[in-house]
């Protein structure tokens, strides 16, 4: 039997936009949205595409990062953290003692962990991570968030690798801070159920500010090669 | 006649951009950057409203945002402040609160009647006789209110938006700039607030013909402009204080929640005025008004003008007057020593008739009735007597009030701040402040120009060092003022009043008195009686002197009298605003698009939205409804169950935690197994149910109600927080969609699909399995709710569509329909089954909705056990019985919620009823008193109209009393083939 | 221009006597001591003079006359209920009300508007069903309207609200009134003062004396008064009174916000009250737009306002009346609501003789004003709680016996 | 909007949290008799005063203790369950 298709949280919402399609791990992901152009312009202000085709695999439990580290994985040190895995994989710590591993593609570390987990270990919980994962953009993205949302992000310091569980709209998110050719961008893990409610609102005001969905190809070329 | 001055330096219109408008249907012409007053004054227009209550025409009073009496309608806008409100091209204003246009106002007539209208006056009359009330209150109604609302006004959405600084200053007048500097120079990030266009606050239009300002105001903002870490922002107001440094910044466009490290509040003092008769005629204005008028506009207030003075403000203002060619008729000065700054002298030499000692008794009005024409003056004694006999009059076209301010301390107050009274300055000061928050300038009682930098730079300082910048700084001593800027007493009696206090509310002086003599004598009791503050400017320009009037007619203190309480906000702000973009989070499951392919029609459940039924064309929606429930009885159906609320435990302690929170028993349940758990809240209460399924030794899925699965799962990690039980407890709700496929033929469909045994044997009933479908992992298990053969199939989120295609290809075979909640509703009661939230309420306990059957009072202990131990002792309150109609009944269907009645009394409630087409009857759920609740008998439930119906109690379940159906396919489709 | 109103015309002087008079000193005792000076206190003084000639009474109030939460509700006067207990206790207060003005010569501007309880949800429809069945049965004027009938009686009302939780229906209550609610506690403290009782306002409970289980005085920062009988009519600060006697309740403390428009042109006549999007709503004679929401999400015993309230109810209110866009917020305020376990107050008779409480008024304190006040009165003249009150004794918690009006929940106004 | 400060995610406006109630001891079923029990179920100290409460923050799952002035609204100390003397 041929392996089923996986199916992302916004793929209604973003069939109503693309053309280009691709299959990446059994997902089909839109690739580009509009002509290059539109999405060139859109960089400009802010850019959101879908990452949710990522893998990814969560546990958690008193003895989750014992666990992690006798299967050589080294989660990062402090609460509220993420660290690099591998090539270009990440690891957050989720307050405590909670973890989400997430791969880029061709890495199979959430895999990996969720198979030799399985059912879980004294004191280490399997978590199923079925988010949407939302990637946003651009110069103007910082204006969109104070539209949104309650944190201070300028204020945070980039290279502790903070990660912020907070709420959008409404709606609770995970949100990793980082760059994009010298721009903010936000990687933002929410529940699939309300990914198509936080997606369309972010669009929307995204489109106010001169900005969009674009596909992800215009902001992770890597990612499809 | 235009009344518009040679340029004036520093003024804010642009006399090369004319703007056409119209007020009142005439044609004007202003500049941008005329507010409608400022344009109105400039061409000669004086009355612009109608006040509140009694109509009296009424013009400009402070050009600053308090100008409640000419506030206006332009189109759907309504309450403009023509005071500050800037004109526009082509802008409509109408004068609000009139009857038959500004002019020709018919309620004019209030006026004349107010003597009949005495402070309270509608608490004394109308009332009787009592047939009468609704007539009056309809003419009392329709003559108040002030604009009008426009319902073809479109839903306005603004982008309101979070923001961030260390230090917020509020008010860009010389210590508010000042602050800022010296806050940002301290290493702060520095936000300056202030509601006009323009920074300098009265550095702008107090120029009193001094070079000095203009000089302090250019190097101030130059100062500002040129600091990157100080943003300014204008034509702002900073709308209330709010816990912990959070600013509403109210602008044009929208609203910006700015959280402050620290607060300053430099916000000024609002120019208060002088109380006589007539005082509300227009051209009294007060004299700040005036200045704003000259410096702002560059329009001349007045021709010849009376100077009412109690302070070197007025002096200034009158040289201010001088000089822009105004001619001053008398500086009255209500003091009795002589001005002592060099202003005084100033004025002697531009040759200004001075009347020391002296008040306005009252103004005349002119022929016209719209305008001052003349005041009397006469002496007033030390003890504040006006003394008439001495009274001379004195021709003018307008009367500028110097006397006295009040502080801006509302947002202070919010910010929980006591306020003293300073007797040397005759006016409240910040009393101790609450951390992070300061004061600077007039609002704290400072006045003279250098004083007020000074105070600034202070305030500046002490904010930066509060959050840890700058160097430490010692006690900065500020000289206090040397003469008082404010009178104790500007208010003038008349035997004939009109001596206005609340511009508002249209409350003169003896209305205090009047007020005080009914026993209204404390201020609170008094503003509720009064109104006094109650209007739109919130007592900015009353409260003050209405505390200086109970105080005197009480013989307390100012601080004795105290102030009332002010709250948000400080000036009216938008509900447009207020509300933003308007966010409503709402939840679909992740085979929401199927559905919508499909027509379904959906229904909101919590914030989740759901397929009520599948909409078929040219059915109803009975028809629709039947259709699926007669397709899961004969053949099959799919419904997506995903909004269950579905939570696991992992770990050695698992089946403990599920024994104490819920009321059954899961300790002997077996790997592979499920059972139907109860949960119960601490009073005994039933608040939730579902399924749990034991996956593995120490590992349990369960589910909840779709309303329920948040807050479970938060109380049960609060519990384990404290019981510190060995499991690990995860909310997989949203990431895993689930459906029941139900039907005779659910076996068979999934038979092809299932990698792992799905006969009887191999997947009994309450049976739980783990394996894939078509390849998708996936949990189904055993369930009976609908009451026939039927999985529920739990697969990750990310292959919920991909499953619902492959389980709807499968049945296609067999016809399968999707079905929505409707069916499953009615599909449930055939089969007896309680719904939690409908078949119960807010007090019901499992005994009374015949849930006994789960709830094990034998266990240790479980959430709830010790109160229903309690409960099980009392006789039973009421009980969940099920009943029949008469199949030959034809009559109207009972409603969910209809009475239970016997022998003229309520005994009980219908929670669920329906026609059900399987027995051919009504059949359906109700609440009675225990002894009604027998097999056989017969109660009687009053439908709509009130007519009666018998019903006979059944024993549950109605539909396939064996569950056979459920339990065995063989059975299921032997019957449906029959 | 009524006839009555000539004479402040006619007369020199101001015609009107004092409302209450002032008092310099508390006397040494009385026959009974009311805590708090608000509509409910003041009613039961006034009951207490009227019914039963008991006029030897102090009535203490730590801030001035009505103060309170009688200054400080949305006037709305109601009894459409869900148990027999609430829906007779409210209606016997909507027919006290409809005669009050007359009987205190005193406009209290009562005024029967009619009041529709929004139902945007399935379950919101049965609960209204509910509702209306009990009253219709209880003679109670209530009744389940539709979306039309919404829609009739405002024509301007988005009943889909904005598409986020259309109106399918309402419970329609035509008696549903509001009243100028300071009033209410003048007109009651003019009339109690009249027959003798009185009000010493900025007089602060400091303590309660109680030997062997019984009330003996009470200690004011104005100085110590002996009384065999103290009522507690005190709302959100009940608990600090009870403590003082070690008497345990389930009160809790949440405040509850209010909010006011800038006066308009009168457009709205019914009050709307949405449970789901947490709206009441009604006009005031002033042309104000009067408005609240449900209660604070945590404890809080002071009146301070919040700016979540405001975006909350702004937003919902728009939603409602999207027309209301330019309307302004001129005010907003709070008051302490003493919540109960069951949304039925807790009235009568305490473990201490002597002490009786009047509280647990929650949300819905104003409209029950007369008749808790009859009741009360009874209750502390006869050292018997009145029949209309014995659903709501504190005794009913530790029985398990609580009354339902929680089965009705939604915004309790 | 006031500030609560989350032992985990430091301070965040109170929107963010869900606020349970004032944290109580239950008594041993076993031992307490009809009448201490109701009173653990039903009674409350409404009386203002410096309470230690059950707090959640919702994006996260922590619970946290809380105490506070409930006359003030003003926040003494925030910390994890347990870790009390921390």
């Amino acid at each position: 039997m041929n392996a089923p298709l996986r199916t992302s949280p916004l793929h209604s919402a973003m069939s109503k936009l693309t053309s280009q399609w691709k299959s990446i791990n059994q997902m089909q992901v839109a690739t580009g949205i509009g002509t290059a152009n539109e999405e060139h312009e859109k960089l400009k202000s802010i850019a959101l595409t879908d990452l949710s085709h990522r893998k990814r695999c969560g546990l958690k439990g008193a003895n989750a990062e014992a666990w992690l580290k006798s299967i050589d994985i080294e989660p990062p040190a402090g609460i509220n953290q993420w660290a690099p895995l591998g090539a270009c994989s990440l690891i957050a710590r989720l307050a405590s003692s909670e973890f989400l591993l997430e791969d880029n593609v061709g890495q199979n570390y959430a895999d990996r962990v969720r198979t030799q987990l399985g059912r879980g270990a004294p004191g280490v919980t399997p978590v199923l991570r079925q988010d949407a994962e939302i990637a946003l953009a651009g110069p103007r993205v910082n204006e969109l968030l104070l539209q949104t949302c309650s944190v201070n992000f300028t204020a945070l310091d980039l290279a502790s690798r903070p990660i912020v569980m907070t709420s959008i709209i409404g709606v609770s998110v995970l949100l990793i801070p980082g760059a994009w050719r010298g721009a903010p961008l936000y990687q933002i893990w929410c529940d699939g159920t309300y990914a198509p409610y936080l997606w369309d609102q972010l669009r929307k005001i995204a489109e106010e500010l001169g900005g969009g969905a674009v596909g992800l190809d215009a902001l992770f070329a890597e990612n499809t090669q | 006649m235009s009344k518009r001055l040679p340029a004036v330096a520093g003024e804010w219109i642009d006399r090369n951009q004319p703007i056409e408008f119209t007020f009142e249907g005439q044609h004007y012409s202003g500049f941008a950057g005329d507010t409608i007053s400022s344009a109105l004054h400039a061409a000669g227009v004086h009355a612009m409203g109608r006040s509140f209550k009694h109509h009296r025409l009424r013009g400009i009073l402070s050009m600053a945002n308090h100008d409640i009496n000419s506030m206006m309608q332009v189109g759907e806008r309504l309450n403009l402040r023509a005071d500050v409100t800037p004109i526009e091209r082509g802008m409509n204003a109408i004068a609000i609160n009139t009857r038959g246009g500004l002019r020709a106002d018919r309620l004019a007539i209030m006026d004349k009647l107010s003597a009949f209208l005495p402070v309270g006056f509608y608490y004394k009359a109308f009332h009787t006789p009592k047939s009468f009330f609704p007539k009056w209150e309809r003419t009392i109604r329709n003559a108040s209110g002030l604009g009008e609302i426009k319902f073809d006004t479109p839903r306005i959405k603004t982008p309101k938006r979070y923001d961030f600084c260390d230090v917020l200053v509020i008010g860009a007048g010389p210590s508010g700039l000042a602050a800022a500097i010296a806050a940002a120079d301290a290493g702060a990030d520095v936000v300056v607030v202030d509601e006009n266009a323009r920074p300098g606050g009265s550095l702008t239009f107090q120029r009193g013909a001094d070079a000095h300002v203009d000089n302090a105001r250019w190097e101030l903002i130059s100062a500002v402009r040129s600091r990157r870490n100080i943003r300014l922002i204008l034509a702002t107001e900073a709308a209330g204080y709010y816990g912990d440094h959070w600013v509403p910044l109210v602008d044009k466009e929208k609203i910006s929640k700015m959280r402050a490290r620290s607060v300053i509040a430099a916000t000024g003092a609002f120019e208060q005025p002088a109380v006589f008769r007539n005082n509300d005629l227009p051209g009294i204005m007060l004299a700040s008004a005036a200045q704003r008028l000259i410096y702002r506009y560059g329009v001349k207030p007045f021709e010849r003008v009376v100077v009412l003075a109690a302070n070197t403000e007025g002096y200034r203002a009158v040289l201010d007057f001088h000089t822009q060619g105004v001619k001053v008729a008398a500086l009255v000065d209500l003091r009795a020593q002589a001005e002592s700054s060099e202003f005084a002298e100033k004025v002697r030499q531009a040759g200004v008739k001075l009347l020391q000692g002296y008040c306005i008794y009252e103004a005349l009005v002119n022929r016209a009735k719209d305008h001052v024409e003349a005041v009397v003056v006469c002496p007033i004694s030390a003890s504040g007597n006006a003394q008439p006999g001495a009274a001379l009059t004195i021709f003018c076209d307008g009367v500028a009030m110097s006397v006295g301010f009040t502080p801006a301390l509302n947002l202070l107050y919010q910010a929980g701040m006591k306020a003293r009274y300073d007797q040397r300055i005759e006016q409240f000061v910040p009393g101790e402040l609450v951390a992070g928050v300061f004061a600077a300038g007039r609002a704290n009682g400072i006045y003279s120009l250098q004083s007020k930098i000074r105070d600034g730079e202070r305030a500046g300082l002490e904010a930066a060092r509060y959050l840890g910048l700058g160097t430490p700084i010692g006690p900065v001593v500020v000289p206090a003022e040397t003469s008082s800027p404010t009178h104790p007493y500007p208010i003038i009696d008349h035997p004939k009043g009109k001596n206005f206090v609340d511009f508002d509310e249209d409350i003169q002086v003896k209305d205090f008195v009047n007020a005080a003599q009914e026993g209204f004598d404390n201020i609170e009791l008094m503003k509720r009686y009064t109104t006094v503050g109650m209007g739109p400017s919130q007592g900015k320009h009353s409260n003050m002197n209405a505390i200086r009037i109970l105080a005197k007619i009480t013989g307390k203190s100012i601080q004795e009298v105290g102030t009332t309480t002010a709250r948000p906000f400080f000036h009216p702000a938008p509900l447009s605003h207020l509300a933003g973009r308007s966010f409503n989070p709402e939840r679909v499951t992740p085979m929401h698009d199927r559905h919508v392919t499909l027509n379904a029609k959906l229904m909101q459940a919590g914030v989740w939205l759901r397929p009520e039924y599948y909409h078929v064309s040219g059915k109803s929606k009975d028809q629709a409804v039947s259709d699926e429930v007669r397709a899961i009885r004969q053949s099959l159906g799919l419904i997506d169950v995903g909004t269950l609320g579905k939570l696991e435990v992992y770990g050695v302690d698992a089946a403990e935690f599920l024994e104490r929170i819920y009321t059954g028993r899961f300790a002997n349940l077996k790997a592979g197994m499920t059972r139907y758990a109860v949960m119960c809240d601490e009073s005994g209460v039933m608040i939730d149910d579902g399924v749990v399924a034991r996956l593995a030794d120490q590992q349990f899925y369960f589910t909840t109600t779709t309303t329920g699965s948040a807050t479970v799962y938060r109380e049960l990690t609060r519990l384990n927080t404290m019981w510190r039980l060995n499991v690990g407890i995860v909310n997989v709700t949203g990431h895993f969609a689930a459906v029941n496929l139900a039907g005779p033929h659910s076996r068979s469909a999934l038979q092809g699909l299932a990698d792992f045994d799905v006969s009887e044997a191999g997947f009994p009933y309450l049976g739980v399995r783990e394996g894939h479908v078509s390849g998708i992992p996936a949990r189904l298990m055993r369930v009976g709710f609908v009451g026939e053969l039927g999985y529920e199939i739990h697969v990750p989120a990310e292959y919920g569509a991909a499953l619902w295609d492959v389980l709807m290809d499968a049945g296609r075979p067999f016809g399968i329909r999707p079905f929505g909640v409707e069916a499953q509703r009615l599909l449930r009661l055939e089969k007896g089954h309680v719904i939690v939230g409908q078949d119960t309420d807010g007090l019901t306990t499992p005994f009374e909705a015949a849930s006994s059957f789960a709830v094990k009072m034998d266990k240790p202990f479980f959430i709830g056990q010790r109160s229903l131990k309690i409960i099980q002792a009392k006789p039973l309150r009421q009980s969940l019985v099920a009943f029949v109609l008469d199949n030959s009944y034809s009559g109207a269907t009972p409603k969910e919620c209809h009475l239970v009645i016997d022998r003229g009394d309520m005994v009980g409630r219908v929670t669920s009823v329906a026609f059900s087409e399987a027995l051919g009857q009504v059949i359906g759920l109700a609440y009675v008193t225990p002894e009604l609740a027998n097999i056989g008998a017969k109660i009687q439930i009053r439908i709509d109209g009130g007519a009666m119906v018998e019903a006979t109690i059944v024993k549950p379940p109605f539909y396939d009393a064996e569950g056979a159906r459920q339990k065995s396919a063989a059975i299921a489709t032997t019957k449906a083939a029959a | 221009m009524p006839y009555r109103l000539l004479r402040f015309a006619l007369s020199s002087k101001h015609p009107e006597p004092r409302m209450f008079r002032s008092h310099d000193s508390l006397k040494s005792s009385y026959d009974v001591v009311i805590i708090g000076a608000g509509g409910h206190g003041l009613a039961a003084a006034y009951y207490f003079a009227r019914d039963h000639g008991i006029t030897n009474i102090a009535v203490l109030e730590k801030g001035y006359i009505g103060g309170g939460n009688t200054g400080r509700n949305t006037t709305i006067i109601r009894s459409n209920y869900l148990t027999p207990e609430g829906v007779a206790f409210y209606d016997q207060s909507v027919k006290l009300w409809q005669d009050l003005s007359a009987e205190f010569d005193l406009n209290l501007f009562y005024s029967t508007r009619g009041h529709f309880t929004l139902a945007h949800t399935d379950s919101a429809m049965r609960t209204t069903r509910w509702r209306a069945e009990v009253n219709k049965h209880l003679g109670v004027d209530s009744e389940v309207v539709y979306a039309d009938d919404v829609q009739k009686a405002c024509p301007q009302m988005d009943i889909t609200c904005a598409g986020n939780a259309p109106i399918l229906g309402a419970l329609y209550h035509a008696p549903g009134a509001i009243a100028r609610h300071d009033a209410v506690a003048w007109g009651y403290g003019r009339g109690a003062d009249q027959r003798g009782v009185e009000i010493h306002q900025k007089t602060e409970v400091l303590g309660i004396d109680v030997e062997a289980g019984e009330i003996k005085g009470v200690t004011t920062n104005r100085g110590y008064i002996s009384t065999r009988k103290v009522l507690c009519a005190v709302a959100g600060s009940t608990p600090r009174i009870t403590q003082m006697l070690y008497i345990r309740t389930p009160l809790y403390i949440h405040p509850l916000q209010a909010m006011v428009t800038e006066p308009m042109k009168p457009w709205l006549d019914p009050i709307f009250v949405s449970g789901s999007l947490h709206v009441y709503v009604s006009q005031s004679a002033r042309g104000e737009l009067v408005m609240g929401a449900s209660l604070d999400p945590y404890e809080v015993q002071n009146t301070r306002s919040t700016f979540d309230f405001v975006e909350g109810l702004a937003s919902h209110m728009l939603d409602m009346f999207p027309f209301l866009s330019n309307a302004k917020i001129n005010r907003q305020w709070a008051g302490l609501a003493d919540m109960t376990p069951d949304f039925a107050p807790i009235m009568g008779k305490t473990p201490v003789k002597g002490f009786y409480l009047d509280s647990g008024w929650g949300t819905w304190g104003f409209k029950a004003t007369p008749v808790s006040g009859k009741t009360m009165s009874y209750t502390v003249a006869k050292d018997e709680n009145h029949e209309l009150i014995r659903g709501f004794t504190l005794s009913r918690f530790k029985d398990f016996k609580l009354t339902g009006e929680k089965g009705a929940a939604s915004v309790g106004h | 909007m006031k500030l609560l400060r989350c032992p985990i995610n430091g301070p965040r406006p109170v929107s963010e949290f869900f606020y349970w109630g004032e944290m109580r001891a239950m008594p041993d079923p076993n031992v307490a008799d009809d009448a201490q029990w109701a009173d653990y179920v039903f009674n409350r100290n409404g009386a203002p005063g410096i309470k230690k409460e059950w707090w959640h923050h919702m994006p996260s799952g922590v619970w946290f203790v809380v105490e506070r002035d409930t006359e003030r609204d003003d926040v003494k100390r925030t910390y994890l369950y347990g870790q009390e003397s921390a």
